[in-house]
Order: structure tokens, then C-alpha cells, then sequence
């Protein structure tokens, strides 16, 4: 291993950051990466797919943002959509089929100086996915969560998905689908996410400013994008695509995104509905809650190595 | 207690003092009348005495309490168990003192509390019996109110009495339990303790005093199971951990969650236990050995995400509080029936690492050594403890700190290149680079689920699944070649064997003891690895007629529990035979020699 | 193929005509060429002359599809395998050429698209080179835009001619195929049918003809092993179940989920695996076996739930589609990795049955076998298959449904009264009363997850856990009671026992016949229930000088397999080896006899 | 065993009842059960708990509704709460923890004739069994889920529940819980459920009012039934208790139940809240639509033994 003037080890029990890093090199003296710094394996999805674009635009970010490597992990679960990680050259986990959330959230809870940036198919976040989502949005856990949402079970090959609508044949429904589906946006919503957003992968420029907008925000930031499924769903989002005689509807200028209610009201709209920020509510994140307790509880032992620590505790039991 | 001891007449007079070695008290009551609570200061007291303790104790599985019991055996010598039989019963209520006085044994002291409790006239003659009206009593010195508060002190009183403890320590313990913002309440307790102590034990024919145990080399600490695991994973370095309540695991994680906070660490109760795992599964990731931990139920449903640790080579500790099971079976009972699933419980080839510690003050050591393991070798390891170790509280020698406690913050030094799952290297063993660090040569590691090349990118290579597979379990069989040998309990070579692991390690002592001084040739190996499991055993086996392994678990479909089905496996050695039980209990010493008693007979005469 | 063939010559003319016995056909190209459909059609058509067929094929790992081959091997005799080496390779790509031409046997046919494959001038020597501009040719035949659907008829045509099949037949089976609304459909197919079947194969020395195949009793059918698996459990009389989508076993969901409301049941996609199984244990619960099914890292997830089968004596089937592991591993390859999890996988002491179907025809069988053992037990049942089965075409007898065919509706006759966990049966077996009968004495039964007494109702009694561990123990007891000894394929006698599991049955038999007729003393045991085992095994054993233990999962820490570890641990028998692969690729005849061949070398000359 | 008269055994392919008895003696010849014949264990909840009432209110209820044991299921999680089956007597099952609503599904579709009532603990049905109520919500399957929520982990004793509130010290935050608390209602009202009700132990009279709205909703009828532990949190809801100088608002009587937004209103009042139904829009369910498939389905094959429809399948795999 090559040692670098700038590597550091931070102190062992830094308060709210056991294990982090020290600060890379000033911004100043390094260049964003490039495309072709940050592309890893091609892309092994269909000749088509909505997914490339999602991976693009989160390229473009990366670059126009200035994430180096060392800031940032690309974290997924299983699904066509989730072997995004794969595809980016830098920190990334492809985890289990639908707890790719928890598992971020370990990362977001123990390593504040990382992005994290979550990926996933509509099963994978709201089918087996389903609670974890629910209690990562209502913990506020610092991190972006992007749902590429096809209405189906793309790796599987064309199952019904809790997206799918009514009378979408599948394999697992050939009459059509009979349950009805759920509300990704109303699910974010209801429990508890301090921003909500929706965009589509047919809408480049918006869907990265959601991005931009998401990884800016100070908490669970989650946004849905439509991405078609061309393979098994082809023509889902025509009606959400201007270019396929589709309407794409921004959130109206006069919504209130601190307005729990109104947003609630903006997800019922009948498909292809409103695109743009739906919530956006700052309240304290669970890391800024936890890293206050550590300094609570630091404070307390100023100036004392962790064995004197537990020396004290030792102390007390006998 | 010692043979010293004569059976107690009848008659009264002033009590004679008889020195003793070691003394096994039970106090039976109910949950809600603190009886825990007496334990553990007569427990605190031999750590501050620098005696031996341990103490055992039944909780009654219904939330709103019920009868339920604390043991506590010390001794000025080696205390291996809690006992089989109690010298003195402390009886609260008639059910107290019919279920128990059987434990007693014969000539034994019952110390009762006259207010609950009717004696039987035929009994009577077998125990002696000791009357003492200790609720009205401990209203009389304490007023009503504070009475079921109370109580339990004045029983404490009386004990000191009668073992002539020493009462400055005990006030001293009583201070540190009581001394807080209302000063009432200390005093209260204080004048429990005095009542009881002052009281006449009328014609108790006897007191005793322990001779002096022999000084240890530094002082000791006192506490159960639960505290020791969450303290020595504090002392390894630990400073991330995720799970969700369940009994008997519960207490490591809510000390965990109150400590973690001072060592500018976390510890988040998730939605369950798969969420659990996942989080510690990201932060092990993310950089620094994480730890996650249940019991049966929540054990067996994190098979699936340890599988993905496994394949990712991100090192995790799991500890697992045994209880009975299966299902959600007899949550606040002790089992080792989950041993099975620690090695085989994932889907497909996924070889992880298996610990149990012996006892307390093996809790503490082999947190440390677990979380090594698995930074060493890139691996999820498994802590076996169970619901005896959690509950029990012994003295143990302090460890010392300044030199157990380390640091294990990765190196975010810069890097030329990295391979995760890099092939050259003989063990399988490769050194993790961690997010947050820079990788010179522009390449980034990728870790997942699926089947991948050195690079952490996904094959169906069947080559690479072959070496892949090898380089799993390679790193296991490399940390087997270093693991010690485990020593036997006793002659190396003789008659019976008796094998066991996790917390059977004191009562299978004893019974070697016991056994011995009976002049039969009974010995004892402990397996503390479990998987894998450390090399030499066949050896040790050759040396003895019989082998048994005694198992808290069933005898299985084909008559062995499930280390004995480990251990014959490997070593095809049909002299391998189980000695198993699973009815929620700890071994008792004789239940031990019963069932090895053909065994031992065969061999009288013999070597 | 058989001996009679000679190796082509070069020179062309008209073909002469050899009979063969049997044929083995490769076909390389694209998984959306729709190979797989040429297959479907020769194994159809095997199945429809009475003949012998067994397929394999690879699936990409990558949804966007990719290289993909499909193997048919047809026989007038017994086809145990899919075959080692191919006699004839049909190849559509360059890729397929170059990577496959290995697989043909030397002297072999190669059948290429001219229009995309440039054949090697070296290999020309070894293998019979035929070329056919098959895409241009079925463009010419049917028009552009069908063409990547005519060109897998249009080579189809062609081996019909090569084999000089039953073209009637053929055309058959393609109508069914292909006669739908729009008839231009099955006009383009037929046209691409005798478009190839018409085309001159050039210089071909000669085609085919297989001998007649010995009259089978019974006409066959033909499927693969996840729909003979959905077939078994409707013919078993399941009418619900509940899973969640995972490859490879997706399609047993998927055709249950289409058959069910046929038969007036239903089955639920789930949310979850657990919410799976909690579905069906809720109906299994209500009153009729159901089942659930996974594959790998789904299964991991059911095992509390499972235990929960077990602890509250529900009967249940699992069925799990075996693939690559650990973690989400190999998706599209085979392993026989999750025994030890079927076994073992659940917290606490939970037996439960594990069966392994041998091929497609047995999972037809295995499933009412499964459902019958859930249903008399009250018991879970696991079903293992694998990756290989699943997507296996085979032809077998039609089963007489009229016979096979059960309804296991329950009985809800009001009863006098009823104790669900009765412990005096001697084999710990009670029929079950379920939810909707009248029990008359007014005392109905809770099923539930905590240790209970014989009415359900939740204990911490010591005694009863003993017990109910050992009822729970004793059903499957007296089920290996009931199991026949399985029966040695080759002499009972000998030197090497290849010894295994589920799919591996027809290699490990054509490795004994290949041996044999070589002269080596080499038998075949195959295990169909692995837990509990049958009786017997060890007299078995005691004939043979070596045992070896054939898996497709890792030689493990110790150096023995998943089956291996079972039977060293139960017989104690350290003549039980492994021989053991993990490349995610079925077993060839010539690599089991590899591995076999120092075992075999040294009982040479010997009996 | 002894034969009744009434006794029969269905068709085995009956539709849509794979498995269903023959009624009952008509309602006339038999007597409702009364208290002691439907009191098992006696409960080993702690003196004073909320659970008592609920499990009271059932009795009532069956009593009332003439429910007999061979016309209905209680099923449960693991918790204080869940061992409420033990105290039935009637067809129950004690099952493993968070899952009694998928297992209490798998009763209800394969037994249209059998009532389903699950009842949970907040931490059963919102913290490990979240995603099973949300998805058994959407699809509307029938049954009825009462969730006796006391803010807290009874039966492992006082850690911090989903439902408690910030600030509450439990033994996982000695400090006073810092996770935002989920809102059971607003969960209920996302997911589609189509009957969301809220009530209190301490409520006998509506406790029983709402059991029974619940019981008579062809659908998936949720329950959010406040049940003080006054082992870990006395006095939690003496805020929702005239008696303990506490307002019991019920919901307002201009409310329209058939208005989602109203009642996602509604659910965002603070504690105390209102009480009543906030919810109640009747939409197809699970178990008829899976009938329905089932009588298309069967109606191709009217008078065909089971074997015969499978040979039918066999036929066409030569
Ligand atoms: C525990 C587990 N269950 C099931 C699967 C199989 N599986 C993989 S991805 C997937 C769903 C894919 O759908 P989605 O999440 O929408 O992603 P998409 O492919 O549509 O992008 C499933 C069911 C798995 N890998 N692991
Ligand atoms: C898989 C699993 N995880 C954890 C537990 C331990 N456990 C039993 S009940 C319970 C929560 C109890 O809280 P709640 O559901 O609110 O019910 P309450 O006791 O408050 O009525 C927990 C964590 C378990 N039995 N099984
Ligand atoms: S199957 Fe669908 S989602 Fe998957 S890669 Fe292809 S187009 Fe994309
Ligand atoms: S602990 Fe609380 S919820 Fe449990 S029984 Fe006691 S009072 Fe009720
Ligand atoms: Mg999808
Ligand atoms: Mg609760």
C-alpha cells in the first residue's frame, strides 16, 4: 500500500464518527470525475430499458457534484434496477433482495462523512422492502433512496409487482392483475420521509435535479422514478412522456411542500399524475439525535481513553 | 457447606460457630419481592471478599411475575456450579417453602417467614426449622408502606446473621443500591437490614463463618452474563451494534445502547431482526466490526443476510442468548439446541465461525475474541451464550483494561490497487480496504451477494465458483491450524470422557470432581470452538474407553445431540455418545454422573 | 450415438441411412433464438414415439439474455443422462461454434448458420463440418420480419431430415404450438419447417433412423421438473398456496398460481417469503395441507416460521428449487448446497422431514409422497430439487390420475373431544381436528409457537418439554419405521458404492453401467428421503469396500459433503468419502468416474 | 368420535371453499355461547391492564353476534397482547411474532366460512409486522386486526415501541425515546384498507361499537385500540380518559368516512385524537376476486372430476 500526505487516522472514539475518515484533499486540487473515470462494467440491462438513463444522470451528478470516491457508496438490493452499483466505479454493495435500506443505514449511522445513495425496484423497496422503508422515513436516517419504479418484477421475468396495475397481465397474474396496487409516494408520505419527490426517467434534465435536490436535503430523501421495463412493460410511462403523446404535469406552483395534507392529495392524482418535489420538511435527522446523545454522554468523560471509560463502569461492580 | 456441619439438634442455647468452605443458599419467592435482588448483594459481597460465587436463578415466564427463585452458592475455594443441594432455604410463602424444601438438603436449614408460611409436622425432623415472622417484622421497623420494598433487606439481615458476614461491606453495598435522591429510602433499607441482623435466630444451634479464601492476584468483579458479553464487545472496540429486543437477549443490547454513547458509538433497536443484521452488515461494511445478536426466533430469521456476509467476506459478530426452543418454546428457559443452526443455518455452502464461552467471565473474553476472528479472517462469527450464563452472576479477577481494550479503526491510508476477493493469497485471507479510502489505481471494490470474480464483479464462472467456494472455507481451515488444542479436565487418559461446551463446563467439572474423589476415572474436555472446530481431538479421544457428550439439547433421531452429531461426523468414532437433556434446566452434578454411571462402572478397577 | 455409425468420410453423394439407438443433439446459439423451442419439440416428439429423452440447458445469468445452448438426448433404450458428449452440434453464432465444438464428440457433425459462423480449418479434420446459410435461408422461406422466430423451425427442419424423423408428427406438434388466432403465424413456422426439412444437407454421408423403441406400457408425457412438481401437488389434492417469485423457482408459483382456480383453490403472491409460508401455515392451519416454495436465500427466510410448523404440529410443504449459493450466489446454476439447511435450518430442536426427488417423473411422485407424510405427521416437509431438474424436459409414462389423484379435504364431523398434543400415542402421532368442527365438549385447541401442554395451552413444566421434544422426535421416528431400505443399483456386493442424492441419480447410474461394462465392481445407492433416513443403510454400506458420496455442494472444513456429513455422523463409518464439485454444472458421467477411479483401480482383479 | 346429524363433508373442489363445513344447526336451535363457556385461561396479564377490557369486549361480542366456536379463528402474534388467544375458547392459533396477519390471510382465503380476528401489540403489527399490514390492507383481504396499542414492548418489559412517543424513557432509551413515533392510522389509511377505526380499552361501550362495524365490513377492517400497560406506561392515555380528567372526542359528526384525505386528516390530530370510524369505503376484496377467478376458471370444466381436469393438461403434453 502507497501512503498518502493527506491519510490520517482519526481518533478512535471521535464522538458521532467511530470510523471516519479525514477530510480529502481541498476540492480545489482535484477534478471531478469524468464519465469514464466513474463507469464500471456495461450496463447488462436490455437494449432500452429506463434504467440507463437513471445510471446517467446519476454520472452526471457525481461529476457535477464532485464526489470522489472516498465521499460516497452506492448501495442496492436485488432486481434488474439493483445491479446499479455494478455499474459505477467506486464504493458500492450489492446486498440482499429488499433490506438495502438497513443496510445503508448502517452505513449512514456510522460513517457521517459518506453519501449514501440507495437504488431499487419498485419489489424491492415496497414488496420485501416494504417496512424497512416505512421505518428508515420515519427515523429520518441521512440518506437518498431513488426508486426505479416499472410497475413489474423485471429480473424474474414478469411478475406481478405492488406496483403493477389493476389488469396488468403477468405471469403470476395472466388474467390480469387483481390486487390493488400500492402508493410509493402516499407510503413515503404517510410515513413520515421529510422529502418526498417523483420523476421519470424519460425526463433527463428533471430527474437530476430531483437528485441534486435529494442529496441536498438533510435527512431521508426519497424520490420515485418511473422507469420503463421494455422487455416486460413496454409503453408503461408513454402517458407521462410529452415525446409518446404523453402529459408530464409539474407539481402545480401554488403547492405548499411543507404541507403533509396537500401532498397527500398530490399522490392520489390518477396516473401519470404530478412530477417534481411533493414534501419537503427539514426536521432532525436520527444521526444528528444520536451524535447529540454521544456528545451528551462524551462530555462527561472529557480527556478520558475509552478503557478509563469502562474503567469507571468496572469500578461500580464490585 | 463442609462436612463440618452437624446435623442440628433440636435443642436450643446460644449458637455455636462452625467455619465453613462454602455455603449454597436458595431463596424462594416471588418475582416482585426482590429476592433478585439479595442475591446479588450476598453475590457482590463474596466479589468484594474475594470468594467465589455463582448464583442461578429461575424467572417465571408470565409478565405479571409469579414464583420464582435465586440461588447463590459461595465458597472460599473453586466454585464450578450453583449447586445441587441448598444448605439453608430462605421460604417466603407456603408454595416457596413446599416446592423447594426438597432442594434442601437433609439436616438443612429452612429459614421461613412464619406471617405465610404453615410447616409440616413431617418434615420437621428431616430440616430444621427456623421461624421468623419476617413480614410483620419488617412492617414493624419499616412502617407499611415500604414493606414489600423491605422485606427482602431483613432477609438479608438474618443471613448475615448467620453466615456472620461482614456487615460494614454489606452496608456499604446497600448504600451504593439505595443511596440516591430520596435519603428515606436508604434509610429504610438500612433499618430492614439492622432488624433482620439483630434479630435473635432463636434456636438455630448453630452460625457459621467462611475460613479466609486463599488472596487472588488483583479484585473482582461481579456481574451476570449479559453485562460481561455487552462489556467485553465494548473492550474490543465495538462501536456500532443493531438488533431488536427478545429474551434473554434483550439486556446486552439495552447496555449496549446506554454505553455505546460514551465511547461516541451507537447502538439502533430496529423493526426486527433482519433489518438488524442488515444495518450492522453496512456498518461492518462501511468500515469497523459491527455487532448484532437474539435469540432462537430472531436468530434463525437472520440466516439469510449472514449468508450475504458470508459471500461478501464482511466481517460480523452475532451473538445468540440461547433459550428452549423451538419456536418461540420456553423463552426464559436455558437450551443449547441452536447450535445446528449456527453452523448449517444458511442456505448453500456458507462456512462462518462458532464460539460459546464458558461461563461470565468467559462472556468478556470471548466478545474480544470474536470480533478479532472476524476482522482476521473477513468472516461472520457466531457468540453461543445461553439464557444460564445471561442470568448468572459470578465474581471474576478484573480484567485489565488498559491492556484488553483496543482500538480497531480501519486505516483510511490511500492504496495503489485492491483485489477483494484476490485468489494468490494461500488462506483466502485478504486485508479489506474500506469506503473512504482512495484507491490510486481508479478501481473500487464491489461488494455483494452473487457469486463474483476478484473484483467483486458478478460470474457464472464455473471455475471461479469452484475457487471461490475454496476460498471460503480455506480461511476457516487456516484459523482451525491455530486454534489451541483444548486441554482436559482431569487424567488425559482414563475411563469417561465427558465432552461438553458453552455454560455445561462448571457442573461437568464438578462432576469429574466428584467422580474422582469417588475414585472413579472420569475426565472433561471443553470445546469452546465450536466451528471450526481446533485440531488434536482425535487424540485426546483415543486416550478414554468412553465419550460422552453432555448436551443441554435432545438426543435427535439417531440417539446424539448436535455437537456430538458434529464431533462424529468428523471423527467417525461410534464411542461418541450423547448425554442430553431438554427440560429447561442447567445440569445438575448427580443428574450428570446418573446418566454416565454404566459408563463409569465399566471401568471401576481399570487404570 | 451407437457403434454402427462410421466416421463420415469426406467425400459427398447421396447419405447413407445408419440405425442408431440413440442420439445426442446440441443446439448453441442465443436465448432469444429461441433454441429452447427445438428443443421442446425433439423431446415432444421423443415422448410421442415412445422413446427416451432427457434435455439440459444453460440460461443466462442476465436478464438481457445471451449465449444459451440446449442439449436432447433421445434414445430407443434407457437415457439416464443428458450426455457427456453431443453427436451432433447445431451452432447459430460464431461464439456457439467456437465454444461448443468441444463438446462434440470427436467425428461428430457440426451443423453451422454460414451465415454468421467461420469454421475453424483446423478443426475441419476432427469434426464433420456441414454448413447452412440458415438465416438467409429462412428469410428467402417466410420474409424478413419473422425470421429471428422461423430460424429456430427452419433448423429443426433440417435434423428432422438428419434423423429423418417423424415428420408428421413434427407437424403436429407445431401446429399445436403455433395454431392460434393468427394462422400466418403457423404458416410462416410450417413454411420454415419444410424449408429446412427440404433443403439439401449437401455433403452429409448420412442420416439417421432410430431402431424402434421397445413398446412402453402407457403412453409418456413431457414436461420439465418444476411443472411434473405442480402437477404432483394438484394431483396430491393441494388447493392452496402462497409464495413469492425467485428463480429457478418461479414457474411451479406461476403454474399454480394459472391451475389452481381450475380445481377451485388459489394461490397467493406474497409480499415476502415469511408472509409465504405464514399464508400457508394459516391454511394448513385451517385445515388442508398447503404448501410454499422458494429457492435458495427465500428459503433461509422461512425457517422460523418453519419452526413454528413443528413446534405446533401443522403440516405443511416446502418446496425448494434448488440453485448456486451461498448468498444470492449462482441464480441459474445448480448445487445441492441447502440440505443441511433443510435439516438444520430452524432455532431449537425442529425435525422435520427432507425428501429429494431423483428426476422430472419423481417430482411428480414426491410431491403426493409429501403431502401424504405433511398430512399423517402433522409435520413440515421439505421437497429438494434443483436448477437442473426444474428446467429439464423428460418423457415418462403418464401417470393413471384417475388413481393417483386424491382429496384431502378434511373431515368436519363434530367430535366427542379432542386433546391436539395427546401424549400418550405411542408414536406421538394425533389426527387433527381443525378450525369449523364442533368439539362437543366445549374445549377447543389453540395451536401455537410456545411449549404446551396436551390442550395447546403454554407451560414451562420441565417434564412436559421432555416430553413434547420427544413426541415431536418420535413421529419421525416411527416414520423411518415405514421407509423401505432403497435398493442398490448393481450388485449388493462389490468394491465402490457411488452414493447420492436428487438429480445426480442418472449419472451416478450411467457412471456404474459405464463401469461395469469396463469390469469394474462399481454399484449406485440413490437416498430419496434424507430425513429421517431409512433403515438399513449400514447393512448396505458393510458390502462395499469404498463408499463414496457423489454431491454437487463442497467437500466442506473436513472434507466430506452435506449427505456425507448426515451418514458419517448417524454410521459413524469413516469408509464414507466425498466426491464432491461446486462449478454449478451437472455431473459428467466421465468426471464421477474421475474421482472415483483410485477406489476403483484398487479393486481391480478383486470380486 | 361421535357423528352429527348436520355434519357433512363438502364437495372436495367446492369453489373458492377448498375446505368449508356445512353450516351450522340454523341460529334458532342453539344459544349464544355465554361468558364461561368462552373463557379459557384466565389471563396472565398484570392486574389493571388495558387488555382485560378488549378481551372482555370480545366475549360480548361473540355472545352478542351469536358467534359459535366452529364459525371463527383468533389468531395472534407474540406479546402481552397476543396471548390473548390462550384466554378464547375457540379455534385459535398463538403464532410466531409480527406474522399473524399473513397467517390469519391464509385462513380467510381458504375458509370464506370462518371469521378472522387478529389481534397484536403495536410492536406485532407495526415495528416487525409492518409490511404484512400494509400489504394485507391493500389487497383488502377479509378479516378484522384490532391492534391493542399501549406505546410500548409489554411482555419483553419496556423497551421503546413504533408507537411510543418522543421523550418516553424506556430501557432502549434511558434518555427518552428520539425516534419519531409511526401513526398506526395513517399507515392503515395509505396502505387502502377499507375500514379504520381508533378506540380505547377504557371505552367499554365503543370498544364493542366499533368491534362490531368492523366485524360486519366485507373487507379488511382495522382497529387502532388504545390498551394502557400499566406495567411500563401508566397513565399513557389518561389524556383520552374522562374519568382521569381526559377529553374522548369522537369523530367529528361531519366526517365523510368515504373521504381518504378527510380521514388522513383526521389521523393527524395530536393525542388525544378523535375516536370512531375515520374510514370506511367498501371495495372488492381479495377473497371475492380470487372466487371469481375460481368460478371463470371452474366454469370451463362444470362437471369434470378434479383427475379429468388434470388429464385434460396432461393430454396436451404429449
Ligand atoms: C429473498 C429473495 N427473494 C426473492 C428473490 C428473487 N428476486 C430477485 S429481484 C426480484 C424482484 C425484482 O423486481 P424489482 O425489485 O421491481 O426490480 P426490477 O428487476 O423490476 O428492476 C425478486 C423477486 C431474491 N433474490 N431474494
Ligand atoms: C422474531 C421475534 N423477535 C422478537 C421476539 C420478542 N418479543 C416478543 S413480544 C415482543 C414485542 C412486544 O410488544 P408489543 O407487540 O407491543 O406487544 P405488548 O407486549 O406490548 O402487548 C418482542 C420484541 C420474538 N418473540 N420473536
Ligand atoms: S427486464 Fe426490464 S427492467 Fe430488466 S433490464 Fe430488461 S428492460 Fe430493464
Ligand atoms: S406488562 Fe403491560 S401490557 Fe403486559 S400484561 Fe402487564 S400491563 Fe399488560
Ligand atoms: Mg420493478
Ligand atoms: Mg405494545
Amino acid at each position: 500500500m502507497t501512503a498518502s500526505p493527506t491519510a490520517t487516522t482519526p481518533a478512535p472514539a471521535a464522538p458521532a464518527a467511530p470510523a471516519a475518515p479525514a477530510a480529502p484533499p481541498s476540492a480545489t486540487d482535484r477534478k471531478p470525475l469524468s464519465k469514464k473515470e466513474i463507469a464500471a462494467d456495461h450496463p447488462t440491462w436490455c437494449p432500452g430499458c429506463g434504467d440507463f438513463s437513471v445510471l446517467a444522470l446519476y454520472f452526471k451528478m457525481i461529476e457535477k457534484r464532485k464526489l470522489w470516491q472516498e465521499k460516497f457508496t452506492t448501495i442496492s438490493g436485488i432486481g434488474c434496477s439493483s445491479r446499479f452499483p455494478y455499474f459505477v466505479q467506486a464504493y458500492g454493495a450489492h446486498y440482499i433482495h429488499g433490506r438495502s435500506l438497513a443496510f445503508a443505514s448502517g452505513i449512514s449511522l456510522s460513517r457521517p462523512d459518506l453519501h449514501v445513495f440507495v437504488f431499487g425496484g419498485d419489489g424491492d423497496l415496497f414488496s420485501i422492502g416494504g417496512n424497512h422503508f416505512t421505518h428508515t422515513a420515519r427515523k429520518n436516517i441521512k440518506l437518498t433512496c431513488v426508486a426505479m419504479d416499472n410497475w413489474v418484477y423485471g429480473l424474474t421475468k414478469k411478475q406481478t409487482s405492488p406496483t403493477s396495475p389493476l389488469g396488468y397481465k403477468s405471469k403470476t397474474d395472466i388474467w390480469g392483475a387483481v390486487d390493488y396496487p400500492i402508493n410509493p409516494m402516499k407510503q413515503a408520505i404517510a410515513a413520515g420521509a421529510s422529502f418526498v419527490a417523483r420523476t421519470t426517467s424519460s425526463n433527463p434534465n428533471h430527474v437530476l435535479q430531483m437528485m441534486e435536490a435529494a442529496m441536498d436535503h438533510d435527512g431521508f430523501s426519497f424520490i420515485e422514478c418511473l422507469s420503463e421495463c421494455v422487455e416486460f412493460y413496454e409503453g408503461a410511462f408513454d402517458g407521462a412522456n410529452p415525446r409518446k403523446g404523453g402529459v408530464f404535469n409539474t407539481v402545480p406552483a401554488e403547492h405548499d411542500v411543507t404541507d403533509e395534507a396537500a401532498a397527500y392529495k398530490l399522490a392520489d392524482a390518477a396516473f401519470p399524475g404530478y412530477f417534481g418535489v411533493f414534501y419537503r420538511k427539514p426536521k432532525a435527522t436520527k444521526n444528528a439525535k444520536e451524535a447529540a446523545l454521544q456528545q451528551q454522554a462524551t462530555a462527561k468523560f472529557k480527556g478520558l481513553k475509552d478503557w478509563q471509560i469502562l474503567q469507571k463502569t468496572f469500578d461500580a461492580m464490585k | 457447606m463442609n462436612d463440618s456441619i452437624a446435623t442440628p439438634s433440636a435443642e436450643g442455647g446460644v449458637p455455636r460457630v462452625s467455619k465453613i468452605s462454602e455455603a449454597v443458599i436458595r431463596i424462594a419467592g416471588n418475582s416482585q419481592d426482590g429476592i433478585q435482588a439479595i442475591g446479588g448483594f450476598l453475590a457482590r459481597l463474596a466479589g468484594r471478599s474475594e470468594q467465589e460465587v455463582m448464583t442461578f436463578m429461575t424467572i417465571p415466564s408470565t409478565i405479571s411475575g409469579g414464583p420464582s427463585i435465586f440461588q447463590v452458592r459461595v465458597g472460599s475455594g473453586e466454585v464450578l456450579s450453583a449447586g445441587d443441594e441448598a444448605d439453608v432455604l430462605l421460604a417466603f410463602y407456603q408454595h416457596s417453602y413446599e416446592e423447594h424444601i426438597g432442594a434442601l438438603k437433609k439436616g438443612g436449614i429452612v429459614l421461613y417467614d412464619t406471617d405465610h408460611v404453615e410447616p409440616k409436622a413431617e418434615l420437621k425432623p428431616t430440616y430444621h426449622h427456623v421461624g421468623v415472622p419476617i413480614s410483620s417484622l419488617t412492617i414493624e421497623a419499616i412502617g407499611g408502606t415500604a414493606k414489600d420494598k423491605g422485606k427482602n433487606i431483613f432477609a438479608l439481615g438474618l443471613v448475615a446473621r448467620m453466615f456472620d458476614l461482614n456487615t460494614p461491606k454489606l452496608e456499604a453495598l446497600i448504600g451504593e443500591r439505595f443511596g440516591g435522591k430520596d435519603p428515606s429510602i436508604l434509610q429504610n433499607a438500612l433499618a430492614a437490614f439492622h432488624a433482620g441482623y439483630n434479630h435473635s435466630l432463636g434456636d438455630v444451634v448453630e452460625t457459621f463463618r467462611f475460613v479466609d479464601s486463599q488472596r487472588k492476584d488483583g479484585r473482582q468483579v461481579v456481574m451476570n452474563g449479559n453485562e460481561a458479553m455487552a462489556y467485553g464487545l465494548i473492550a474490543a472496540g465495538v462501536r456500532f451494534g443493531a438488533a431488536y429486543p427478545i429474551t434473554p437477549w434483550s439486556d446486552v443490547m439495552e447496555i449496549l445502547r446506554r454505553e455505546l454513547p460514551k465511547y461516541g458509538g451507537t447502538f439502533v433497536q430496529c423493526e426486527d431482526e433482519i433489518a438488524a443484521i442488515s444495518m450492522t452488515n453496512g456498518a461492518s461494511f462501511a468500515g469497523r466490526v459491527a455487532v448484532t445478536g437474539s435469540s432462537g426466533p430472531g436468530i434463525s430469521l437472520k440466516m439469510e443476510a449472514l449468508g450475504w456476509a458470508v459471500m461478501a467476506e464482511v466481517p460480523l459478530v452475532v451473538v445468540n442468548v440461547q433459550r428452549g426452543g423451538p419456536s418461540t418454546g420456553l423463552p426464559t428457559q436455558v437450551e443449547q439446541s441452536d447450535l445446528n443452526l449456527a453452523v448449517f443455518g444458511s442456505h448453500g455452502d456458507a462456512p462462518r465461525v462458532v464460539l460459546a464461552p464458558s461461563g461470565v467471565q468467559d462472556c468478556f473474553y470471548t466478545a474480544i475474541e470474536a470480533v478479532n476472528i472476524a476482522r482476521k479472517y473477513n468472516v461472520p462469527v457466531f457468540i453461543l451464550s445461553d439464557q444460564a450464563i445471561a442470568t448468572r452472576i459470578e465474581a471474576f479477577i478484573e480484567p485489565k483494561l488498559e491492556q484488553v481494550c483496543q482500538d480497531i479503526t480501519p486505516d483510511f491510508s490511500p492504496v495503489a490497487d485492491y483485489k477483494p476477493y484476490d485468489l494468490s493469497t494461500p488462506d483466502g485471507v485478504v486485508p479489506r480496504v474500506v469506503p473512504g479510502t482512495r484507491i490510486l489505481s481508479g478501481k473500487y471494490p464491489i461488494a455483494g451477494g452473487l457469486e463474483h470474480d476478484e473484483a467483486g464483479h458478478p460470474t457464472g464462472s464455473p471455475e471461479l465458483h469452484m475457487q471461490m467456494t475454496a476460498k471460503r472455507r480455506k480461511k476457516l481451515q487456516a484459523l482451525a491450524a491455530t486454534l489451541p488444542a483444548p486441554k482436559v479436565y482431569g487424567p488425559p487418559e482414563g475411563n469417561v470422557l465427558l465432552v461438553g461446551w458453552g455454560s455445561t463446563q462448571g457442573p461437568i467439572r464438578e462432576a469429574v470432581d466428584r467422580a474422582r474423589a469417588a475414585g472413579d476415572s472420569v475426565s472433561a474436555l471443553h470445546i469452546r470452538y465450536l466451528h471450526p472446530l481446533p485440531p488434536g481431538l482425535e487424540n485426546i479421544f483415543s486416550g478414554f474407553n468412553h465419550i460422552r457428550v453432555v448436551e443441554m439439547n435432545d438426543e435427535g433421531l439417531y440417539g446424539y445431540g448436535q455437537l456430538g452429531g458434529l464431533l462424529r461426523a468428523r471423527y467417525c468414532d461410534s464411542r461418541i455418545r450423547g448425554i442430553n437433556k431438554t427440560d429447561g434446566l442447567t445440569w445438575k452434578v448427580k443428574e450428570i454422573l446418573e446418566h454416565a454411571r454404566a459408563d463409569i462402572a465399566a471401568g471401576k478397577g481399570k487404570k
